[in-house]
């Protein structure tokens, strides 16, 4: 039992440290998440920066911008291509709730990502900055292996 | 398995999600063997109601919403907007905004432009030259950055001029980046211009000749490409324009090729600008005195047109006299452009149509609203 | 001067108005009323004055739609905007035969609000799902869904 | 002779060891892919997972352990279940003809050349395989291309090769190192070289030639539907694809293990990473070229190259 344990706890790291992001852009936040693929904020650091086309080959779906209602059978679509164990990060404002679309007459998006797709992590911002999906990957790299390098700075007073 | 193909075509579905239509555009191609008989694009899954949202805010609580409609050129749309809304209500921008404005459009267009280097080479399958675009970009976003506090969807003009004044350290960092960007231009042009598969790639490939562009209404570095002298810029003059000197780079041919050379040559323009603007940059406020409160303006419309990175985008205001504007329709240069595809690729290799794709410069929000 | 030449190519068609515009203030060079079964005619003769068709959308007041299409130049400054009163529930004969650009944009105007256009070759929905079943942009729709969002709210 | 003399004994161990040195290689190789195309392009690359990133491809490699294996509806299931394992074996078979040092050999044949070519051609079959088998139109494009492209890549590559064969007489390449005893082929073989190098980098499906990958084009090609270990071992493939051109345009050109200082087998090594390192650097370099351009060049340009070469040769070996 103990190794099955160890065994798991090192594929947990493995994962953590390499979660391939679906090349997946649905509108502004698209262009944040390709600059932190990009020269100075580099995910490839991480071992995050290996943006996959073809969904079966990818373990993390970051939806970056509004999901409209046209869109969204393709999002879940997307999602149920992936193989597990999988995860998805809600990216921005419009990926959470709706952000600065959602009113009450609004017809054509649909106001969060996770009532379609359970959600793992949120990064909140209209957009977020690279520097925060960044972290919203790291925070998503601690919810699998139940450490992380964040604490560290979290725990700077 | 594949099932045996009786007819002689067969549909290939590209999209919604593609690494190369940018987003979320889908393109239901008919296709024989390898070539294309037919595109049909479908639009919208990146429609978000803009339009409708108009109808139920008032003028200021929009304003946010223009730096969404084309996250890459927010600027401009800021721009066009802020200058419909001011015809409307009849308000003067004081010179210093309008010389603000022009700075931070320009520069607005230049992290536009690299962008779409960036991302197009990527289309071809060259990846370097993407991360130089964004290693310059990042630049532009930083001075930006510094000024309207945010890095992407700006939100930076007002009603009668712009809200935050540039201080000394903009300037310089401006004056610094033009000279940077200036001496990246050989990197550019040993890595791409000048390479012989880029060449092959774009020359003589999606030739769109003058007649064409004027049946679809194509406008900005599309109509270029093919010879037509069409920039807002200069042809229906604009805030502080009139004041500097510069060109309208033009393409010969209408192919992929001068479509590039074209968007390349605009930026040394917009350096251009941005130094002649930084020189002359008079003293005085940056809002107009009277601008109202409440903005309700008389019945009424309005078209304002502003040049952006992809074309020309006009603003179409209609007003009942209410606080919330009657109807507000976006003339966005994308959709324009994009309504050729079916035209130019056809009869194209699925390469070529991506490369052609790539070419137009969409940006699918800004298409759909 | 392009504007007096439009105005004296529109002439012999009898439209309601043609009168120049207060470029200022609306930015029009040149104000035109049409009915919609003239807009092909209006359309071809500024085909041949060599302009291209800027923008085409529709608005809804309560007993009609007014089409409204914006003409420029690519050589010249002159913005001609053309309104076509339309009737509620009538159809405007298309003008995607002249401009083939207008083909998307009355595909938008009918999916937006549902107005149709007659001789269209592909008139489907083009921002909306293809199963959606209403109009976004016509004012009752708003007046219900505000009806139902004062609802909502008590 | 002992069972420790015995061929089998050799090749058991030989098999071993190259199964060891194919995934350390790989996992080797992907590091420095990621790392080359980082500094070119501005960036670090892989930091923070072991010493400069250096135990990433090993993460890498855990997780796609891992992960579920999809086997989508309506695929051809036997075939797509092989594919991934036909493109390996020939990758393992060529190295047991790979002099990586004078006496560091598995089987030193007397058809070693013929050996490695006939089976690099196999990978042709299972990219087919894997590609019709998915049921997926991006795939069976990705598939189709590569067919066309390898039958039109693998004629100037063995025309060019014979070029450097007809100077030595022999399909050993432990002779064809031996021949190199005075001066490297690539001094009096320049052309071939050149040649060589662009017809592997084509044979290997790599940038500017990778074109039934085109991720641009046809999202990920015929390995679009694979996950999961499939997926990686398609990737392994690739890496050691690279590796054996590489070898043999070592032994062809660079005189194998030839060099002063250095045991042989590093001479080998440095060699064949250097050559590694200029296809990289074609990948993070190039465009794409488009795939009629690329058969035209194959057919119109390299063809009648590797010819006249192969004639030239023979002409100077006449005279001389």
């Amino acid at each position: 039992m103990i190794k099955i344990g160890l065994l798991e706890e090192a594929l947990n790291l493995a994962r953590a440290n390499s979660l391939w992001p679906m090349t997946f852009g649905l509108a502004c936040c698209a262009i944040e998440m390709m600059a932190a693929g990009a020269a100075r904020f580099d995910l490839d650091r991480f071992g995050a920066g290996v943006f996959r086309p073809s969904p079966r080959q990818c373990d993390l779906m970051i939806v970056a911008g509004t999901i409209s209602k046209k869109m969204a059978p393709a999002v879940v679509r997307l999602w149920e291509q992936m193989p597990a164990p999988k995860w998805v990060i809600a990216m921005g404002n419009c990926a959470i709730s709706g952000g600065p679309f959602y009113y009450p007459t609004q017809y054509a998006i649909v106001p969060g990502a996770d009532l379609i797709i359970p959600v793992d992590v949120y990064v909140p911002g209209c957009p977020p900055r690279p520097e925060g999906l960044i972290e919203g990957i790291l925070m998503l790299e601690e919810k699998i292996t139940k450490r992380g390098r964040l604490r560290k700075f979290r725990d700077v007073k | 398995m594949l099932e045996p193909l009786e007819e002689k075509t067969y549909i290939l579905n590209l999209g919604p999600q593609h690494p190369s239509t940018h987003g979320v555009l889908r393109v239901v191609l008919e296709m024989e063997g390898e070539f294309i008989v037919k595109a049909d694009p479908d639009i919208g899954y990146g429609h978000r109601g803009h339009e409708h949202m108009a109808e139920n805010r008032n003028y200021l609580q929009f304003l946010p919403n223009m730096g969404r409609v084309d996250y890459l050129h927010a600027l401009a749309f800021n721009h066009g907007y802020c200058m419909a809304v001011e015809k409307l209500i009849g308000l003067e921008v004081p010179e210093r905004a309008e010389f603000i404005r022009v700075i931070t459009a320009e520069l607005n267009r230049i992290a536009s432009h690299l962008l779409w280097v960036g991302a197009y080479l990527l289309d071809l399958g060259a990846f370097t030259p993407f991360l130089y675009c964004f290693d310059d970009r990042e630049n532009i976003l930083d001075l930006l950055d510094r000024i309207t506090g945010s890095r992407l969807t700006y939100c930076f003009y007002r009603f009668g001029g712009v809200p935050q004044d540039i201080d000394q350290e903009f300037i310089d960092g401006c004056r610094a980046f033009a000279k940077r960007l200036r001496r990246r231009w050989k990197d550019y042009d040993n890595l791409v211009t000048k390479n012989i598969i880029f060449i092959e790639r774009t020359k003589g490939i999606g030739v769109i000749t003058k007649e064409q562009c004027r049946l679809y209404g194509l406008t900005g570095p599309m109509a270029r490409g093919s010879g037509i002298p069409y920039d807002i810029r200069k042809s229906e003059p604009y805030s502080a324009y009139p004041l500097f000197d510069f060109e309208i780079p033009i393409g010969e041919n209408g192919d992929i090729m001068d479509r590039y050379l074209v968007r390349m040559r605009e930026m040394e323009q917009s350096l251009r600008i941005i130094e002649q603007a930084l020189d002359k940059l008079p003293n005085g406020p940056i809002m107009a005195e009277k601008v109202p409160k409440r903005i309700k303006p008389a019945a009424g419309e309005v078209y304002a047109a502003v040049e952006t990175a992809r074309g020309e985008f006009g603003c179409y205001i209609v007003s009942q006299g209410d606080v919330k504007p009657y109807r507000i329709k976006l003339r966005v240069p994308s959709f324009a452009n994009l309504s050729i595809l079916p035209e130019i690729s056809r009869d194209t290799l699925v390469a070529d149509f991506v490369a052609i794709l790539g070419s137009i410069d969409v940006v699918v929000p800004e298409i759909d609203r | 001067m392009l504007s007096e030449n439009i105005k004296k190519a529109l002439g012999p068609l009898g439209l309601e108005k043609v009168a120049p515009g207060d470029y200022a203030k609306t930015g029009y060079h040149l104000e035109v009323a049409a009915a919609p079964n003239q807009m092909p005619a209006v359309a071809q003769v500024m085909r041949d004055q060599g302009c291209f068709l800027e923008s085409l959308t529709a608005l809804h007041f309560r007993e009609h739609f007014t089409l409204v299409y914006h003409f420029a130049h690519y050589e010249e400054l002159c913005r001609t905007v053309v309104k076509a009163v339309l009737p509620l529930g009538q159809q405007a004969p298309t003008i995607s035969h002249i401009y083939p650009g207008a083909n998307w944009y009355e595909r938008e105007v009918y999916d937006l609000f549902g107005i149709r256009f007659t001789g269209h070759p592909d008139l489907r929905r083009i921002l909306l799902p293809f199963e959606a079943d209403f109009h976004p942009l016509l004012k009752q729709f708003e007046e219900e869904a505000e009806k139902s969002e004062t609802k909502a709210d008590a | 002779m002992t069972i420790f003399g015995s061929d089998l004994f050799r090749m058991i161990v030989g098999l071993i060891g190259v199964i060891a040195l194919v995934s350390v290689n790989a996992l080797f190789l992907i590091w420095m892919e990621r790392k080359v195309a980082a500094h070119m392009q501005l960036r670090p690359g892989p930091m923070e997972v072991g010493w400069h990133g250096s135990i990433q491809t090993v993460a890498d490699a855990l997780k796609l352990l891992g992960k579920e294996l999809i086997t989508p509806a309506e695929v051809d299931r036997p075939v797509y279940l092989l594919a991934p394992i036909v493109i390996f074996l020939p990758v393992l078979v060529s190295f047991l003809v790979i002099p990586f040092a004078p006496n560091l050999i598995i089987r030193d044949m007397n058809v070693g050349v013929l050996l490695i070519l006939a089976f690099a051609a196999l990978t042709v079959l299972a990219i087919l395989m894997a590609g019709w088998a998915s049921n997926n139109k991006y795939s069976a494009f990705g598939a189709i291309r590569s067919v066309a492209q390898n039958v039109a890549y693998e004629i100037p590559l063995l025309i060019t090769v014979m070029s450097v064969i007809l100077m030595v007489g022999s399909f050993r390449l432990t002779d064809i190192v031996a021949a190199q005893e005075r001066y490297w082929f690539i001094l009096i073989q320049p052309l071939a070289f050149i040649l060589y190098i662009t017809c592997a980098t084509a044979e290997t499906n790599r940038a500017p030639f990778d074109l039934p990958e085109a991720e641009s084009e046809l999202v990920a090609g015929f390995h679009t539907e694979y996950s999961g270990m499939r997926f990686a071992l398609f990737f392994l493939a690739e890496y050691t694809n690279m590796f054996i051109v590489s070898a043999l345009a070592t032994i062809f050109f660079l005189g194998g293990w030839r060099g002063p200082f250095l045991p042989g087998w590093a001479w080998f090594f440095i060699k064949v990473y250097a050559m590694i390192f200029l296809i990289m650097w074609f990948r993070w370099t190039f465009p794409r070229v488009r795939f009629d351009q690329l058969i035209t060049f194959a057919w119109k340009i390299l063809i009648p190259l590797a010819f006249a070469n192969l004639l030239l040769t023979a002409f100077l070996m006449k005279i001389f």
